[in-house]
């Protein structure tokens, strides 16, 4: 057994070149506010422009083939591009973007070639940003409950309804989303699966207003929004696997996206923070961090920031070496969102009222503790609840035979 | 089965019964959600508006003693008012004032001292908050000192995550006298020098108070001589808790009642979600919690009322269990809202602020388990 | 308010002669072994002496009616014998009997004016000990699903099948069953409740083999036992609430159950012997009830105590004022069977190997220490396991409407 | 995607799959749940018969240089070994011998107690434990002293809840030979005035260690003139202890897939009862303790083995998790039987008794919490 991640030589060489190249190439003045609803329309942009230049490079999406825009590379040097972002607090990609990130693999596996090579460029490229559609007032943790109609109509299909908890701040080029092409047709046998411009006329959007601005992935989404569409027109070249197929589709990406949390390898930025704060603060006259009762605090903390570690090093592992990832993505996703909260109770406990203050003279860690307050509670759904993480668990560890089927996203 | 003779007996009184009929009617009249919410976004979150609406029912002066123009209530009976006003949750300086602020002039407060403030107390005109705290956040520290000159005292320095001083009229601010005993000034809120900071975040009526050379005129200064200004300053909060675990758990009444409301309400695969064993388990949870809580609270009380010797434990063992219930309850709902507990137009996120700010307000949890213990003499 | 059970002058002399009553009246030398297991056929012979004395008295049943063999006294009067006996480490009664516990209440609601006449007198008077047959190798939590036969034959039923999980040492009397009168029958609407003499021919028992001999609602049972059913025939006259009517008559009494631990007003022995071995036991030249870390650990034992006490002292006062017991009599159940498992872990955190040996020497508190490591994990099932309780407190609070059927014991 | 280039790898090599399933097989057919019920209940939980089954695998050679006659294996083949054992869980003085016991040796002995005894212990003739906690139980404090005459050493007292001593036929006996330095004395389990006591109760393989006036002779002290004793004692339990670890693991293992099994084929309800979401969390529960345990003790068993520096605290993760993991995953599955469970002839209580057994052994969660904190060096 080995549990390090050692780099060939040839790896580290490409290290080497992906620090100089980020020392030229990173845009001036790139944002990281703490609280991702400060994201400005200019920071949005320099990470757009980021995005952009690594795309020539193919980095921006490293894994995916090249024939399609993705740079063909190794999960071992996709984790190397990302330890040299995270020297400047970004990641990868550096703003919120669900169509590399889901959409693009649902399309490899049910696009036609012609709508690979148009759409799935661009997406990797990072020519467009894409939001994704999939949550609705009606159709949270039961996502085959979609209400959104998509009718057919000669070669377009008219769209009609509202989605939730959609994107980001800044807007997005486009969009996928699951429509019912079929109202009154069989539960998960009524769904379609499209790729939406987002300029379309009778899509409207306005932000909600959630106790705390995403973070999605580890990407500054900002605010999520609600999508309205009225009559909206999509052309047919823009379903993707077929009608009435949507579910399928979409179980492509969403199994996927269980296993792309390696971020979780690069370091607790939470508990560096919490350590940050326990040397700084004094009781007593003594740092925080000298007090046996909250080393016992700091020892849980560290603990549980550990074995989500582990899993997501197992997960690398099963990745790297081309075996199936079963429940050990769901699990991982589980020990995150939990291992959030905790953090957050923990925190309060050792930080007391500073961990809940936003103020430029007495917030710990310039704000970021105050936000994990808030952002551990919202972290809880998206992705689906720990109810669907743990329900999705259960199926793959063939417990009973679940009737309930899984994928809540907003 | 024969009737029940002992004088055990968990029930309210009429009186008690109509004053919490009274004001459950009041708040959900006069602070529904909407209000609530404006009240909570803006930079001030209390009106003499809101004040208003609640003075006129009387409920300010419920502590005060009759001979000082209040009504002679028990803490249970403050504690019952204070719970209803917890399920909006109302926000402002009522605990700070009427129970809080209350008790320490009624534990400190010279002859003088009382006759003077306390009629104005009762009748709602001067509103009263406590500047305590400071950079360690630990209520059993104070390192700012008063210097005293020939006619005054002099305060410098800054009181952090104050509670409740927003609208007050009057603050009660702490310094050092001598090593071992506490100085508790009352000050006009307005004086020249003291500046108040609203702080932003994740917290709700959380302010800083800074004192920039104030000047206290030697009046001012609470008690008599024999007065130690700890002591005092210790009976009033442990008096005082319950009636803010009663808050809480108001707060955690309320959203108890949103959760199961909405578990029976939407339907997911078909079914209410409260349908599902895993949703269960949240709203079972959250009765546990709130049970617990409100019966040790009330028995705190019930012992503070009668002078009963073990009182004190009871008192800590109510705000640790109630801080924890009220933290868990709160994020139990939010498990069992999903997506919608998060839309602050819902109003489940004004609790669980709530929930966090008073977490640790005079000792979370861990203090006062530590205090628990102590005081059994194990 | 008022949480102090404070007792009029009338039943203060209750108390004294309650008193002095068992200053001559307690059998020498009654047992109180730390393992049930230990009782021996003579400790047991002196229970049921106690406890045909007490009946006497109209004090081993008190608040039962007295035209049937109870003491017609309020459960404050009961409680005040309880108190007394708790000197003595006894209870009431004073020996495993699931008759008066249970049976009778059923039997009060559903029994014709003979069958009261002639099965409670002997039962409330403790001429008889009763066991309970209900759990079934394939009916545990799912107790509709009974596979033990009762077929009418003239003014007989033939039994046939098996019970387990039942009773006691040392053998009883009679027991109470409910059987299939109807096998194919309608679910809940197949099931008969018979009080079954246990000298019949055709039953036979054996004692099963657990870690934990039981300790049931705080008498020693002893050990649980598999009862066997062969062709026994059981008279038409100890059918009550009719044939098929079973799962009504087993509801009265199995809500009742859940009013009945009032055991827990007395005083948390397990939290008194933690806090003795603490005082005795020394680390490093101090008591361990002075280290700070374990004082935290006794703060956790002593809240939860008093959560189960709370809980306790509601459920007392609504019964003495004939308030409905709605959920919060599962949820005591629940909080108890839950602070048991939390104690024993807490104790072994706190006392280490102490807690788990077995010696004479070794052993803190007699071994009651080490008989509740065992016992606490034996605690979770017997009436009703946690998810039972969960899912009785789940119907009562109105939540989704479960179509699962509760009533689980062994 | 590229095939994976990096030299992590979280498999095993084929030798240790082959080792694995060799010693698997060997457990399920050599010690069914009967025999392991029949060991339990014995007085001696350990026999000749059933070491002699697995000493033909060679498996007691495992940890031992070949030039003292044995395999020189790394910590994780014995981890890999032990890991079977613990399905079962099979009792006995495996770990306290041929890992505890040799790795002791290795530490401290002189080059001619390794010489004379390793070859023994590799063979399976010699079979070791370790006496040495009191009767404070922390494995940090001795209190026997070693008295010294001309010729030998004289110990008196007792050794409290030894772990796995029945069946040895030497003792590491751990005595003060000054205050600052710890003798081992390596002792014939059959010396007179050495008696061993089995304790009964909820626990496995516990037995005190009486020592009335045993004489020892003077090369029975393990070690040179510049041995410490303690320091030799802590590095050998700190290489020892993921092993350990790893039979904590396998019980947790078995008891993971006798829950699982029982889940889907009980019926209640008409349904298998692993429908449940309520049996479902149980499970869920029980494999994530499983996976933290597991990947922290072969993580912290590849640092051992590769000398990595930041060893010593993944070993202190490795138990707090190991034996929180172990005493919880019983639990769910106690959980999930209800009533079967608790019957001994079903085997999970071997299982449970086990882990409350370990639970503690060279220190529970919260000592190894407390030693992972300051090995960190915040």
């Amino acid at each position: 057994m080995n549990f390090e991640i050692t780099f060939t030589p040839e790896q580290q060489e490409f290290q080497i070149r992906v620090r100089d190249w980020l020392k030229r190439n990173m845009p001036k003045g790139i944002e990281h506010p703490a609280d991702p609803a400060n994201l400005t329309r200019g920071g949005y942009e320099k990470q757009r422009e980021l995005g952009h230049r690594l795309a020539l490079e193919g980095w921006l999406y490293p894994t995916y083939p090249k024939e399609f825009g993705g740079g063909g590379l190794s999960p071992n040097e996709a984790l190397i591009i990302e330890m040299e972002l995270e020297k400047y607090d970004q990641i990868l990609p550096p703003y919120y973007d669900s169509g590399g990130k889901l959409a693009a693999a649902s399309i490899m596996v049910w696009g036609t070639q012609e709508q690979k090579s148009i759409f799935l460029p661009q997406i990797l490229k990072g020519e467009v940003r894409t939001w994704q559609l999939l949550t609705e007032p009606e159709a949270g943790s039961d996502l085959a409950n979609i209400q959104t109609t998509a009718i057919k109509n000669g070669n377009k299909y008219t769209v009609n309804g509202q989605k939730i908890y959609v994107g980001s701040s800044h807007g997005a080029e486009w969009s996928w989303m699951l429509a019912n092409t079929d109202p009154g047709g069989k539960r998960h046998g009524n769904l379609s699966w499209f790729i939406v411009p987002m300029d379309l006329p009778g899509i409207t959007w306005a932000p909600m207003d959630l106790i705390f601005a995403g973070n999605e992935n580890g990407a500054l989404s900002g605010f999520k929004n609600t999508v309205y569409f009225a009559d909206v027109q999509i052309p047919t070249e823009n379903l993707i696997g077929g009608e009435n197929n949507g579910w399928q589709v979409a179980d492509t990406h969403l199994e996927i996206e269980h296993g792309l949390m390696q971020g979780s390898l690069l370091g607790d930025h939470n508990l560096r923070r919490t350590l940050n704060a326990c040397r700084k603060l004094k009781k007593r006259g003594n740092p925080l961090i000298a007090d046996p009762s909250i080393q016992e605090i700091l020892a849980e903390l560290y603990i549980d920031s550990e074995v989500t570690r582990l899993f997501h090093i197992r997960i690398h592992w099963l990745r790297s070496s081309g075996q199936k990832i079963s429940y050990q993505g769901p699990q991982a996703y589980l020990q995150m969102k939990r291992q959030a909260l905790r953090a957050a109770k923990h925190t309060q406990d050792i930080l007391g009222p500073y961990a809940l203050v936003m103020d430029d003279k007495l917030s710990p860690e310039d704000g970021f503790i105050e936000v994990q307050q808030r952002g551990s509670i919202v972290a809880q759904h998206p992705g689906g609840t720990v109810e669907i993480q743990k329900l999705i668990m259960s199926r793959k560890l063939g417990l009973g035979k679940p009737s309930m089927k899984y994928g809540s996203k907003h | 089965m024969v009737a029940n003779t002992s004088s055990m007996d968990l029930s309210l009184t009429e009186t008690q019964e109509m004053l919490r009929s009274t004001i459950r009617s009041l708040v959900s009249q006069e602070f529904p959600t909407q209000t609530l919410l404006d009240m909570d976004s803006k930079k001030n979150p209390f009106t003499t508006a809101s004040w208003n609406k609640l003075t006129s029912s009387g409920w300010t002066s419920l502590l005060i003693p009759e001979i000082y123009g209040g009504e002679g209530g028990s803490l249970t009976d403050s504690a019952i008012l204070f719970q209803e006003l917890g399920r909006g949750p109302v926000p402002g300086p009522h605990f700070s004032s009427s129970v809080l602020g209350t008790l320490i002039l009624l534990e400190i407060g010279s002859e003088d001292q009382k006759a003077q403030l306390l009629p104005e107390l009762a009748a709602g005109k001067e509103i009263i908050g406590l500047a305590h705290t400071e950079s360690e956040y630990d209520h059993e520290i104070v390192g700012m000192a008063a210097s005293e000159t020939h006619d005054c005292y002099i305060l410098n320095g800054t009181k952090l995550f104050v509670q409740d001083v927003l609208g007050t009229t009057q603050l009660i601010i702490t310094a050092l006298l001598q090593p071992n005993k506490l100085g508790l000034f009352l000050v006009n809120s307005s004086t020249y020098g003291l500046e108040i900071q609203e702080l932003d975040g994740w917290s709700t009526g959380v302010s800083n108070v800074h004192l920039n050379h104030v000047k206290i005129p030697k009046s001012s200064l609470l008690g008599t001589e024999t007065s130690n200004g700890w002591v005092e300053l210790f009976a009033a909060v442990e008096r005082a808790l319950p009636v803010l675990c009663a808050y809480q758990i108001g707060s955690c009444e309320a959203v108890f009642d949103m959760t199961v409301k909405y578990a029976n309400k939407r339907h997911q695969f078909g079914v209410p979600i409260g349908k599902f064993q895993r949703v269960q388990d949240h709203i079972i949870s959250q009765i546990n919690y709130l049970d617990a809580a409100t019966l040790s609270t009330y028995e705190a009380l019930w012992k503070l009322d009668e002078g009963k010797e073990t009182a004190k434990s009871s008192v800590h063992l109510a705000k640790a269990l109630t801080s924890e219930a009220h933290y868990q309850i709160c994020n139990a709902s939010h498990e069992v809202h999903a997506g919608l507990g998060i839309m602050r137009e819902y109003g489940l996120t004004l609790h669980t602020k709530l929930s966090r700010t008073l977490y640790h307000y005079f000792g979370d949890p861990k203090y006062h388990k530590t205090q628990l213990i102590r005081s059994l003499n194990l």
